[in-house]
């Protein structure tokens, strides 16, 4: 099994979220984060104060997908996810050793 | 005296005017008057700021707060630099005239008239308290393009629409003689009608030989006085704190600038719920304490009438709250709080033109119609159009404004008895310092009422589509997308709200 | 004449009254019973229901913020439709009549009685400060049912106990025929003990021969006159604008509410600080303004006395504040904001009943007292008993209730001087419009105040344990578990406060 | 008369006096004197604590809102003990006395002067709407050396401010006899010079002979009236509703305070922004409420002035928001909502001193020129100073408090017309009730302007020096770096404000 | 050693954290997200506007473990967190190459 | 390539992140998150109740780096974070088998 992670923008969740209930994974785990990277963050005034925010607020998606889906999921994000435009975030895959459903007990993919 | 003339018809704030001898202020109206004023500023800021606010997406609250809190300064501003000599002072029936610019004239001793004869109260604080809804009024406009308007066009449409919508109509529904130039004597007569036509009147007075006589020289003065007045003022329509001039006005700007701006981006595909509705809470609360200042302070006294006011402003409130929240608990199961505050103000709206004019019960009434009906309106009528007007301001304050008005109509009905009975319309004309009221006609009400409806409703349309024109050819209507995306906090202000 | 007839002793609020010839109205007192009236109603909507909502978890705060603001508007109804009538006319010693339902008689000219002779405010001013009060009352309990009950078993619970508990405490301890009706003379002795008694009395009056004949005579019709007055007023107890009323009646049934319902899921095993307390401190400062339209405008009038209200309600708040804020840096190390604000609003409460018969040095020292008093209330004694009173109701109302009752019979004391001097109690009977003070006795004063504070526990715990029982078997007490859980906004009112 | 004695000129707030024959109250004024003072406290109760605690970061938002919260209630308990009779009774020019300590004389029906002759209102509003100014004014200077003070040391710090520089500044700049005093006539002059001197007086005026020597008499009986006034309202200094009182002196109090202080851990490396400007909305919008009662309330009665002063208060507050967001507009290209909200304050700030004295046009002068002024202040003078003065009391209410009373002295010119003329200054002195307006010297009234600016900024700094140091060597200054790190929420008052 | 991310019930945080800390498992790492899977959202009103919100709320736990501990955090955190209604959450265990604890530069399990 | 994992004190981001910009890393995605380990909580009272809070608020950054730069990624991290004081968190290096740029759809060490 693969645990497949990815940082997009903020507005694009839906979308991605549709596009991975095409392919029938249901279950994902989001979290709001801020990233860094090449695109650039901004600068905010308060009073005499000036500050440059390097952070820009991203939505973290977390997935666990049996190894055969895998392709196709981290395919069906980015497709989901891409403006094209200097932001739109990254995907990761690592590996995962195991998987367990807590109302049940049940283990491996029965589990996702 | 049965002199059918229904240009006297109190409508509702009225003007400044020369003293004379028995002119007197008490200082209990002027403490009244004062807070009133404070409390209708405390209205706009925070109040409707904050009401608003809470209902955007936190990315673009401090932008909903930016356009109030400035459209309020602007406007406060433009008040006194020509706003209040146009809207108050003797024109034609449509606008006043520049002889008060720049506050010429208005001193610390200058009166202003009142509802009740011979009682005045400080120009200062009537010209404050116009002040107020002066301001209030364009702000209103801000709930219906929230979210994706730039900060320049608001700015440049605020200054047109206030000129050209708001003044007008003020003039046309409030500007009157006021009560004393309706008494036919000696010390007042002059001032109102200058000293020819006074002299005429008074003689031809003296002269009569009986009541049908005097009568016909009372109405012919009476006309010579209303010359001047208001054209919606003569027309006998009745507005007692402004349903017309404040809400129904601004409300339809909201529903041609929704319309004329489109939807904001991602709208029914994004959530956009509002992201915070403590927020909001405070901001109707805010509200409801500022409305009444803003109703009871339209009564420009402080005696039973003010009393009933207020009471008919809690009711409509009230009784608003719980059928809005009725209406959501029968259409969808639960009753929301939004819901409920919604309710709070569309009562407020609807009660606004009615307030002083009729009983607690009808109050009780037109609060609960004004919950279903504006429910309806930001429900079904929304959708079925499909415009985005963000915050509901043609929802509630339009459709509220239109309601309000044509219920008072019918609840100003004096011939209703108890907690019903309205209070029917003062005929001012006589020549003592009595007064009395005019029979009841519904027809000849209503008529009346739609009449102010359709003015507002033609003249803010009118004004508001010219005024976006504008905007677009100059300084451009709508922010990018992008901007708008990354919220106007950002984009427009270089600041962020939460940290 | 020491006229020995407690029943003289002016409590508080009171009613209204058909006019006679020298009753005249001011419309400074208008004016600021037009204010003290819309500063309640803030401190109820949105005042309360911000303190409260944000002392609860995040998931609860719309489900407070809607129980706050629709029991406002129910009550604001009911008030219109009946309770004004139950509680401000003549009947018995313990209920009013239904003769001003739907707000029969009620007029833009009708008056209502002040504490001085001769002075009258409009009758629907009275009406709507006293509407504030009704609504407030019931609003204070919310606290204690908080983040479990169900809305349609608020509703019902409120209609109930504000019908049954709130309207005969208020008819009790408030109603009375006002200070005119102490004065035998022929303009109003007619309207207060009808034709024949008055002449009766007049004619013996007439004939007494001496000093003590006369004082005989007045004191048998300063008892027809009270005949009709409620009977905590005629017992004595001292409550200026609602100790026992309003805070000992809502704190009670704030008790019985908690232990009825049970503890929340999860208390003591869950983490359930206040969410938001910036909400908590907005409503806190809502509350302390209001309290000042609450406390002062309890005097009717604006005068010399109106001012030390005002004062003595500054001075309780700020007392209680430094006391509750010492009590926890003493006893826990750190002073916190929650507490310094519970302190303010314990040190209202408790100055409440006391505020226009004390010295601001008294009021200082009412408020330390409070401040620990409740603070001890809140920390050990809901400990020991192990309730969840979620929002201390009872420790904060219920209790600084009861202290400041008692303290008031204490400080009331008009011998003491300077900074100390209480005021004593008037006694208004006379046959001209002079008025006096009563000899103060200590013992007599305490039992008349323990007479108003069982009263208002007995009966409040009695008409809750009913109608909580009503709600119980007709539409259920609690949500759901899962609902509870999940937290009332969206169960109850399916929307979120924050997005 | 044209009395040459600037000694006259009214400043803002003034006395407690006791009363004679023609003196009166009206209730009118009370009410509007009641309100103004509940206002005040809304401004600092939560009005200025919400301003403030949006603008720290999250984890020391509780500890600002304690800090004014118990500063305030401190100060209104050290106020009605020894404060008030320090400030407002006869003592020297720089200090009262302690005749009124514990609120001693002082009763329900003891009277203060207005600026009126003849016209009184309940000492007991005066005190308390004074109680709002000593207890604001302090809690002022939370701003500077928010998030890093210990607790302690505030309250400290406090009472010895308030002892040394607030009550002196007070005394000298607001305490007079009052307008009757400077009428020579039998019933006041005992009560104001003595008895002996009165006669003595009495008998030089029927003895004078002509009109020059009647002028004499006058000038001599007004020194002798005026040698118990405080200093620099004999110097004729200016200033309406506390500019250099509370503002400067506030200011001047939250620079040494900065300085002394030091600068907070992280400054200039972390983010340091707002957590909440929805907070400091709501906050700046009661602070606009509340000085409406802090300037229109100084004029102490409810009179045309009173609404003059309320609408240049509206325009101050206007100019200054649009000066201050167009200042941001043009150098940074945004106009934030900070901004305007700041420009707000500033504005208000710069109107205090002047609002009784200016027109409206010069109104909106002051306020633009405030906006654009503190602007520079907050951006540019504090960044080349260097100090962390952490929401800007020095630059608002420092450099907006001596603007404000620099541009009094301009803009008082009663010789300018229409919307631009200023009152001038009102000369009392006379035999019968009359009073005149004096003849404006520009040069004069500067001098006398600067005077009351230095004499504010030296004895705040000194008392602010001796205090702290007080505070260092006895309780310790600041907190520890890992408290403050982890916020004062949690390490000063054990609690987070948000769960 | 392995890497332990568990989605939980919010209300059952303080439970598992016990759970753990029996196991002499002191050290975890707890993020709010929302959760999407057989766990279906509701349905909120804003006047006209109507929301089907496929969020839940769910609370994240990150635990590092050594190997031999991980089989046992797991059961412990699936009996704790277990409430037997849908949406009770999910375990995944991934490996862990290194741990390194900041302030001393221990690696490995020392540094857990 | 390496998926880094660290938890450290709020106030350190902005140093790590500088470090990591330092070695050339710019890409970081960061999480507010709550702690629990050996640096205790502290104890709440709000009114009449006390609650005893386990948890510290923390900061969670994750950096994805080629494993040739893992090594020293980590160190800046440890040197940057460090205060010395309890609490100043880990560091947690996975195994990580893909990263895609959304944008551009590249794979590997070309997305970071
Ligand atoms: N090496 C990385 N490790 C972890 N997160 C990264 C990394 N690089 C980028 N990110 C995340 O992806 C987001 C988008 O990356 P950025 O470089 O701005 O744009 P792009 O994806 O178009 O190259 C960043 O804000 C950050 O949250
Ligand atoms: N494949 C997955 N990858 C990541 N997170 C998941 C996955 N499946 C479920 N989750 C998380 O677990 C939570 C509970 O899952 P759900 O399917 O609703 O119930 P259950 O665990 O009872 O089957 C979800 O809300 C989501 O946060
Ligand atoms: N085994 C672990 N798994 C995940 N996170 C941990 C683990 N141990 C510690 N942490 C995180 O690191 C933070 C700091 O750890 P702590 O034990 O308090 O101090 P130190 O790092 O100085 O030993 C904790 O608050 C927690 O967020």
């Amino acid at each position: 099994m693969k645990y497949i992670i990815a940082i997009i923008k903020p507005f694009k969740l839906e979308q991605v979220r549709e596009a991975l209930g095409a392919l029938g994974i249901q279950g994902i785990t989001v979290t709001e984060v801020k990233g860094h990277g090449r695109q650039r963050g901004h600068t905010e005034f308060y009073r005499g104060a000036e500050y440059a925010v390097s952070f820009v607020p991203k939505v973290k998606i977390e997935v666990a997908v049996e190894s055969s889906l895998a392709d196709r999921a981290i395919e069906a994000i980015q497709v989901a996810a891409q403006t094209g435009q200097i932001g739109d975030g990254k995907i990761f895959m690592l590996p995962l050793e195991l998987a367990v459903r807590v109302r049940t007990g049940e283990t491996g993919t029965a589990a996702l | 005296m049965g002199l059918g003339f229904t240009a006297l018809l109190a409508t509702a704030l009225l003007p400044a005017q020369s003293a004379w001898a028995a002119a007197s202020i008490n200082k209990g109206d002027t403490a009244w008057m004062l807070v009133a004023t404070a409390l209708v500023v405390f209205m706009t800021v925070p109040g409707l700021a904050l009401f608003y606010g809470g209902l955007v997406r936190s990315k673009n609250i401090l932008s909903v707060l930016m356009q109030v809190f400035v459209t309020f300064s602007l406007l406060a501003i433009l008040w006194t630099v020509y706003g209040y000599s146009l809207a108050f002072t003797n024109g034609n029936g449509f606008i006043g005239s520049l002889d008060k610019m720049f506050m010429n004239g208005v001193t610390t001793s200058s009166m202003a008239a009142t509802f009740s004869k011979e009682t005045y109260i400080p120009e200062y604080v009537y010209m404050a308290f116009q002040l107020t809804f002066a301001a209030i009024t364009p702000a209103l406009i801000v709930g219906a393009f929230a979210e994706r308007m730039k900060f320049s066009a608001v700015l440049l449409f605020m200054t047109i629409w206030f000129t050209f919508s708001y003044l007008p109509m003020a003039h046309m529904v409030w500007w009157w003689a006021g009560p004393d130039c309706y008494t036919l004597a000696a010390e007042t007569a002059k001032a109102c009608v200058g000293d020819a036509a006074a002299t005429d009147f008074l003689a031809k007075l003296a002269a009569a030989a009986d009541d049908t006589a005097k009568a016909t020289v009372l109405t012919d003065y009476g006309t010579a006085v209303s010359a001047a007045n208001g054209w919606l003022f003569n027309k006998g329509a009745l507005d007692f704190a402004g349903g017309s001039v404040v809400h129904i006005n601004a409300g339809v700007a909201g529903l041609v600038c929704a319309i004329m701006l489109g939807k904001r981006v991602g709208l029914g595909k994004e959530a956009m719920a509002p992201h915070n509705l403590t927020t909001t809470a405070i901001g109707t609360g805010m509200l409801l304490l500022g409305w009444f200042g803003f109703n009871a302070g339209s009564n420009l006294e402080a005696n039973g009438l003010t009393a009933l006011v207020l009471v008919n402003s809690i009711l409509g409130a009230a009784a608003a709250t719980l059928a809005w929240s009725l209406g959501e608990w029968f259409t969808r199961g639960h009753a929301s709080f939004l819901g409920a505050a919604s309710g709070m103000v569309a009562g407020l709206v609807a009660i606004t033109p009615a307030c002083g004019w009729v009983g607690p019960m009808s109050a009780i009434v037109i609060g609960l119609l004004a919950g279903f009906v504006c429910l309806g309106a930001v429900v079904w009528l929304k959708a079925k159009i499909g415009y985005d007007d963000a915050l509901d301001v043609f929802g509630v304050h339009g459709v509220g404004g239109i309601l309000g008005a044509l219920l008072t109509g019918i609840f100003v009905n004096p011939n209703w008895t108890g907690g019903w009975a309205g209070s029917g319309v003062t005929d001012y004309a006589a020549f003592d310092t009595s007064s009395k009221i005019l029979e009841y006609s519904f027809s000849a009400q209503m008529i009346s009422q739609i009449y102010g409806v359709v003015t507002a409703i033609v003249l803010s349309a009118v004004v508001s589509v010219i005024a976006l024109l504008i905007c677009k050819v100059t300084v451009g209507l709508r922010v990018e997308e992008q901007a708008e995306r990354e919220g106007l906090d950002l984009s427009s202000h270089g600041e962020r709200a939460y940290s």
